[in-house]
This record gives structure tokens, C-alpha cells and sequence, in this order.
């Protein structure tokens, strides 16, 4: 009477496949693999400038919508902390990666600068909109975009 | 006894051969009077196959006007489909009911179908 | 205003069961989760009763689910160990889209689950007893 | 003035379907990695739920029967708990994301931490359910967020290159250094997004609620026919100014803050004031959506009564379901689950478990017992025929895709 009918089966299927699920999106959460090869570093290394690269051009497009007064302090203020948040935790992850070897130091040497730079000026943007100083923010601009320029140099310097 | 003692049991002929599974019961309405509801709903056999998920979605029916695609799918379920009248059943056990007639002399589940539309 | 003339066929998994039943105020009042049949002296069986709730729906599924959801009507069920709900195929008034009865839905032995709800929960929020405006 | 308004049912399940928070960034997303390549996924959901929704519509204006209701009695009282099962689980992820979503709309508007304005979201959210009446609701809601055409006009503003958007749109390919799994992911997320189950629950839900008989036939259709094609036109613009502005400078979007951005660079104040109640607008419908659903799905299957037409009183146990699974949400969200790769992941799943849904639609929607002769023309039948291939290759891809890479990353 209390064998487990097709439905039954149906739940623990359902079940199974809800706990594959959980895990499913734990996987999805990407760790940060250690880099055994110069390749593999420099391939992360790009990685990071790519992600500086983004979220400096984010702060760009802020800085310039601030200097036209097109926008509102308390937006710009969360697009550009985020886009420094993204930034930073690149820069974070980055260098907790053990560089193999002496080739992947020089990488490393070139990279960290452009990467401190970018969330350098971001930061500086990040605290003149939460002031909501405009002209302040409107400074960072030219910073950023030198940022900017760096950081997809070497992008481009490393397929 | 209930309605779900009956669906998805197998039926078995008086030699044991298998004539399929339960997919529907049919009613008809002419038992005895029963409240407001008037003349009972008296059962009048089983609905016997092969398959049941166009049965169950009643596809299988013939007044469905489509999709041709699934009605062609599902056209050889229906056709292995066969009435067992009621008084025609011996025995009601568990997830097995036999009936006291040969698989070949059932007939078209749907043959008498009148398809009545409603209001 | 015969809408059922004798003799009108009906299968019953297709057209009754899991049918949602409206009470006489058009309220809806649970699904056909089951029919009884009874079995007179002479003649076949006919369909007498309609079997409502959880204590219906639960031992027709089976499983561990199933047993959960009839536990779960145990639990709210004065009776220690209650059948399911039963409504009287005499109280049917049509069987259309819906199955519609001629009775109240508090009249009915499968309200208790319904009956929990508002008396422990929504009778306790503000504004449970207005309609939306 | 009264018609106009009768078709804000659509447009609100349309926005608050397509628009809800993962969509917008995965629109975003999209348009700044793949630029207008991935359009097709768009207009092929829109056609899909034009059909679908136009036959649940039907169903229920005729039956006065929604979409789970159906489920059940076609399916079986099995199938149709675990598709119950299913349901209920993508629906409570995704009000969880929701809840979260509006949340962070607010702090775009404020600057104060979105986890602050959870309390207060979950509270609105419940007080529209319980104190508003579905018409209001679906009126308020619906054209607010019609202030997301702005993003039509941002396009405008941003005088794009139209041959080159108009190309990548019309040659579709997957674009250089992006693999072929994560652009069809991708794909798959925008159709997903546009066919989520949710938008026929409520859409079916709403027209019973509203108490469209035969005569409202006509408002179905308009309601289709006029708000999903909106919704869709929306999604395409902003994927479109995602496209113009961030594929040229290698922005890649991870925020909702960057999904308002284009707006800003082409409209300015008034466009981000706009685009901010929009996201509001949009959010909060996906909110009251998948809220109600919770709701009506569990409603449905039991038979219990539902619907906010009567006293709370009435309909205890959906208001009951409502509320709990509101709460549950509420406190998922504020565990800081990052609600864009939520309902990235729901959206994903969604698809996996569309043909569930959709197709005790099809099949009801033939059966001339519930239609009488409103029952399916040839030609929608050929559709939704076609369409429940498409789904069934989708749900089938879905899985194995987003593993294969890792959620599109």
C-alpha cells in the first residue's frame, strides 16, 4: 500500500535533480584555479585588464555625464563605487595568483601599476560623487581615460 | 470501491492473457435518482488499452479538432482501445481486475460514442 | 431545465476527475480528488460520493508525498484517524467546465484546511475581511 | 481612454516578464557582448508568447479556466505536482530576485544599500496584494513601466550606425573570441526570459480576475497582440544602446547601475529619472507577478479558491501561500544572493521546464468541449506545433549548455 508508486519516484527525481542544481551554482561560482604555466598567467593576467579596462570605461562614461550635469549624484555615486569594486576584487584575485615563474613576474610587475592607477582614480571619483562635487568627479576624467588607454595597450599586447 | 482502484490497473482475461490497462471508466446517466444531481451516474465499463497519455490529455478523442500532428501520434493508442462492460467483470483485486471475456470480443471504446457537444 | 437527460455518458477521469468544484455561491471549493462507488444489491455501481482534500488526493498519489499530504490532513482533523472529505453526489447541481454544487463551501466536509487559514492567520491581519480597492 | 487602458494587463505582464532585474542586465549583457547578433533569440520568444498567451488568454476568457487548473486535469494529479513542484521552486527563486531587484533600483535612486530597502519592498509588495485592486494594480504598474521606452529614445538620441545594427541583427554569428556554447546560452536565456511560465500564469489568472467573457475576446488579442511586442521592442532597445556604447569601449556589464548608463549618455537627467522608475516599474511588476503566481499555481492545483476579486477572508489559503512565500523570498534576498545571477539561473531552468506548461495549453485550446468553436485556427495550431519542438530542443540544450559554460561566463 505505501510502496513508492511513480510519483514518488518523480519527487526523488526531483529532489536529486534540485540538490544537482545547488551544486550546479556552487560550481558557477568561479574560483580562482592556480596558474601552473606562463600561458595560463598571462591568460588571467589579460583577464584582470580586461576587467580594469571595463570598469574604468564605466567610470568614464560617468565622469563625462557629470561634467554635462546629466546626471544625478546618488546614481553616479553607485555606478562608479561598483565599477571600483569590480576593479579592486580584479586586482585582489590577480595578485593572489602565484606567479610560476620569472617571466610571470615581469608580467605582473607590468600589470599591478595599471591596475593600481585604474582603481586609484576610480576611488577618487567613487568619493567626490558621493559628495555629489561634480567638478571633482569631472577632474577624474582625463585620468581614467589615460587609465583607460594603458589598460587596453596591454590587452592588445597580449592575445 | 473508489475511481482510483480502477485506473491504471491491469486487466486480465478469464485465461490470464492481458487485454492492457484501465485509462477511463464510462459512465452513463441512468442509475438510480441521487439528490438534486437526479439520475445516478451508473458505471458502464472500462476504457481498456495500450498507452494512456493520450487518453489522459484526450487527445484520443474524436471530436479534438487538432493538432493533426499529435492526433496522428496518438491515433494508434486509440486504436487498441476497447470497452470491457461492466457486467462483464469478475473480479476487482488489487492493481489487477479480470474480466470474463476474451481481448477479441471487446469492442471500439469509442464505436457508440455519440461526441455530444455541450453548451 | 433537464440539463442532464438520462443517459448522457461521461468518462470519468477525463470529465469529473480533478474537475474544480464550485459551491452555490460560485466559490471555488477543492477539486474532485477521487469518486466512491456504491454497489447496490442489484445492478451495477454507480458514482454516490465525491472525494475531496487532502485526505483524498494523498493516498491517491502514493508515495512519500502523498503520505505527507494525508498526514497533513490527519493533523487538522479532529477525528484521529479521519477519511477524506466526502460530498454527496446528490449535492452535485451540473457538471460542466466545473463540477457545481448546491451547497455552501463551510458546509462541506473539505473546508477545514480553508477554515485553518483564516481563523489563525488572515482574520489576524488588518483589512482581511474588505475587498481590494 | 477606457480601452486604452484595458490592454495594461499585457503590458504589464509583458514588462514585468521581460524586464524583470535579470533581464534587463542579461539584455545589457548581451547587446554589449554580442551586439544586435543575438536578436533573433529575442523576436523568436516574443512570437512564441504572443501564441501561448494568446491561447491561455482564450482559455481562460472562454473556461474561465487558467493555466494551472489545466495543468492538473490534463496532465494527471502526478505530473502535474511534480510540474507544480517545479513551478513553485523557479517562481520563489526568481521573487527572491526580485524582491532583490527593486531593492536595487531603489538604491540607484537613493545611494543607500540595496539590502536596506528589502523590508520595505517586501511590505509593498504584499500591500498592493492585499489592498489593491488587480485592475488599479495592472494600470499603475503597466504605464510606469511604459517610462522604459525611453530607452527607444536613447537609441534615437544616440544616432547609431542603423545598416550596422539593422546587419548584426539580420547575420546573426557568434562573435569573435566568444564560444559557440555561450553565445547559444545566452540565446537561450533571451528566449527563456520571454517565455517564462509566470507571464501566462498571471496573464490567464489576470483574465479570469478581470472577468473577461466571450465579448472580450477582442481584448485578449489587443492585450497580446499589442503588449508582448512591446515588451519585446524594449528588450531590443536596450540590448541596441548597450550595443552603441559599450561594445566600442570593452565594457562588459556585471550591474544594473551600467544597464542605465546608455540612457544617461543619450537622454541625460530626464532620462535617467525616467529609466529609473522604469526599472521600478518593471521590477516590481516581476515582483507582484511571481508573487501572485506563487499563489494562483498552488491555488489552482488544489482547487482552493484564489484571485484577489474577493475578500482575503475568502480566499485565506492563497493569501496564506502569498504571504509565506513572500516572507521566504524576503529573507532569501537578504542573505546578499546576487539576484541578477539568480534569476539568470531561474530563467535557464524556466526553459528547461517550459514544455510543461505550455503544453496542456495547446491541447486545451483544441478541445471543443472548453471552446465550443473558439477552439485553435490551422494556423496557430501549425505554430504552437512548431513551437513545442523548439521548446523541446531547448529544454533538452539547456542543462548540458550551462554547464558547459559555467552560466555563460
Amino acid at each position: 500500500m505505501t510502496e513508492p508508486g511513480p510519483p514518488a519516484v518523480a519527487v526523488r527525481r526531483l529532489v536529486v535533480a534540485a540538490t544537482a542544481l545547488g551544486v550546479l551554482l556552487a560550481a558557477c561560482v568561479q574560483p580562482v584555479g592556480p596558474a601552473r604555466t606562463f600561458d595560463s598567467y598571462e591568460h588571467k593576467a589579460k583577464d584582470t585588464a580586461e576587467t580594469a579596462l571595463s570598469a574604468v570605461q564605466t567610470g568614464r562614461l560617468g565622469a563625462q555625464a557629470a561634467k554635462r550635469d546629466d546626471t544625478f549624484a546618488p546614481y553616479l555615486a553607485v555606478l562608479v563605487s561598483e565599477a571600483e569594486d569590480e576593479a579592486s576584487s580584479a586586482q585582489t584575485t590577480f595578485d593572489s595568483v602565484q606567479p610560476p615563474n620569472d617571466k610571470s613576474d615581469n608580467l605582473r610587475d607590468n600589470l599591478d601599476p595599471l591596475l593600481t592607477r585604474a582603481v586609484d582614480a576610480l576611488s577618487q571619483a567613487r568619493i567626490a560623487a558621493r559628495r555629489a562635487d561634480f567638478d571633482e568627479v569631472a577632474k577624474q576624467e582625463p585620468k581614467l581615460a589615460k587609465s583607460a588607454r594603458e589598460l587596453d595597450r596591454f590587452v592588445e599586447a597580449h592575445p | 470501491m473508489r475511481l482510483s482502484d480502477l485506473l491504471e490497473a491491469e486487466v486480465v482475461d478469464r485465461n490470464g492473457d492481458r487485454i492492457g490497462h484501465v485509462h477511463d471508466v464510462r459512465l452513463v446517466q441512468d442509475g438510480p435518482p441521487l439528490g438534486t444531481w437526479g439520475a445516478a451516474l451508473r458505471l458502464e465499463g472500462l476504457v481498456v488499452g495500450r498507452g494512456s497519455i493520450g487518453t489522459r490529455l484526450g487527445i484520443t478523442r474524436p471530436q479534438m479538432k487538432g493538432p493533426w500532428i499529435l492526433k496522428l501520434l496518438f491515433a494508434r493508442q486509440r486504436s487498441s482501445r476497447v470497452l470491457v462492460p461492466w457486467d462483464r467483470v469478475r473480479d476487482v483485486g488489487q492493481d489487477r481486475i479480470t474480466a470474463d471475456c476474451v481481448a477479441a470480443e471487446g469492442h471500439d471504446a469509442f464505436a457508440t460514442d455519440d461526441p455530444t457537444p455541450r453548451p | 431545465m433537464n440539463e442532464h437527460p438520462a443517459g448522457r455518458r461521461l468518462y470519468a477521469a477525463l470529465q469529473l476527475l480533478d474537475r474544480q468544484i464550485l459551491d452555490a455561491d460560485a466559490m471555488m471549493a477543492g477539486k474532485v480528488d477521487d469518486l466512491e462507488f456504491e454497489q447496490p444489491s442489484d445492478g451495477d455501481p454507480y458514482v454516490s460520493t465525491i472525494l475531496s482534500g487532502l485526505g483524498a488526493l494523498g493516498p491517491r498519489l502514493g508515495g512519500r508525498l502523498g503520505r505527507w499530504l494525508t498526514a497533513v490532513h490527519r493533523r487538522l482533523h479532529p477525528d484521529p484517524e479521519p477519511g477524506p472529505a466526502r460530498i454527496s453526489f446528490g449535492v452535485v447541481k451540473r457538471v460542466n467546465n466545473h463540477v457545481e454544487l448546491t451547497l455552501r463551501r463551510d458546509e462541506l466536509e473539505n473546508n477545514e484546511l480553508e477554515a485553518w487559514a483564516r481563523e489563525h492567520v488572515i482574520a489576524h491581519v488588518p483589512g482581511a475581511g474588505h475587498a481590494p480597492e | 481612454m477606457k480601452k486604452l487602458l484595458g490592454v495594461t494587463l499585457g503590458i504589464l505582464t509583458a514588462v514585468g516578464g521581460f524586464l524583470d532585474i535579470g533581464d534587463i542586465v542579461t539584455a545589457s549583457v548581451t547587446g554589449a557582448r554580442f551586439r544586435m547578433s543575438l536578436a533573433w533569440a529575442v523576436l523568436l520568444g516574443v512570437i512564441g508568447i504572443v501564441i501561448f498567451a494568446e491561447m491561455a488568454g482564450r482559455v481562460a476568457t472562454v473556461s474561465h479556466r487558467p493555466v494551472f487548473d489545466l495543468v492538473r486535469e490534463r496532465v494527471g494529479a502526478r505530473l502535474g505536482l511534480a510540474n507544480l513542484l517545479a513551478s513553485y521552486f523557479i517562481n520563489f527563486l526568481t521573487l527572491a530576485a526580485e524582491v532583490a531587484g527593486v531593492s536595487l533600483a531603489l538604491q540607484l535612486a537613493s545611494d543607500v544599500n540595496y539590502l536596506l530597502w528589502i523590508p520595505l519592498v517586501t511590505f509593498l509588495v504584499w500591500i498592493v496584494i492585499w489592498r489593491v485592486k488587480f485592475e488599479t494594480m495592472e494600470q499603475v504598474f503597466g504605464l510606469a513601466g511604459l517610462a522604459l521606452i525611453v530607452m527607444a529614445v536613447a537609441l534615437w538620441q544616440l544616432h547609431p550606425d542603423w545598416s550596422s545594427l539593422w546587419h548584426s541583427a539580420s547575420h546573426p554569428e557568434v562573435t569573435s573570441g566568444e564560444g559557440a556554447p555561450t553565445y547559444f546560452y545566452f540565446g537561450i536565456a533571451l528566449f527563456g526570459a520571454t517565455m517564462t511560465p509566470y507571464e501566462v500564469f498571471f496573464f490567464s489568472s489576470g483574465a479570469v480576475e478581470e472577468h473577461w467573457q466571450r465579448s472580450d475576446l477582442i481584448l485578449n488579442r489587443a492585450n497580446v497582440y499589442l503588449g508582448f511586442p512591446l515588451g519585446g521592442a524594449l528588450t531590443l532597445s536596450l540590448m541596441a544602446i548597450s550595443a552603441v556604447v559599450f561594445a566600442p569601449m570593452n565594457i562588459t556589464v556585471e550591474h544594473l547601475s551600467q544597464a542605465a548608463l546608455p540612457t544617461v549618455v543619450a537622454v541625460g537627467k530626464i532620462g535617467l529619472a525616467l529609466i529609473l522608475i522604469g526599472f521600478f516599474a518593471a521590477t516590481f511588476s516581476a515582483a507582484l507577478e511571481t508573487a501572485l503566481s506563487s499563489g494562483y499555481t498552488i491555488s489552482q492545483y488544489f482547487g482552493w479558491q484564489w484571485g484577489k476579486l474577493v475578500r482575503p477572508k475568502e480566499a485565506a489559503r492563497f493569501h496564506v501561500v502569498v504571504l509565506v512565500s513572500l516572507i521566504g523570498a524576503a529573507l532569501l534576498a537578504l542573505t546578499a544572493i546576487d539576484p541578477v545571477k539568480l534569476t539568470e539561473y531561474t530563467v535557464v531552468l524556466a526553459a528547461a521546464a517550459l514544455p510543461l506548461t505550455y503544453f496542456p495549453i495547446l491541447v486545451v485550446a483544441n478541445d471543443p468541449d472548453f471552446m465550443g468553436d473558439k477552439v485553435n485556427s490551422r494556423l496557430s495550431n501549425a505554430l504552437a506545433t512548431g513551437y513545442m519542438g523548439i521548446l523541446v530542443v531547448v529544454s533538452v540544450a539547456t542543462i548540458p549548455l550551462m554547464i558547459a559554460t559555467k552560466g555563460g561566463a
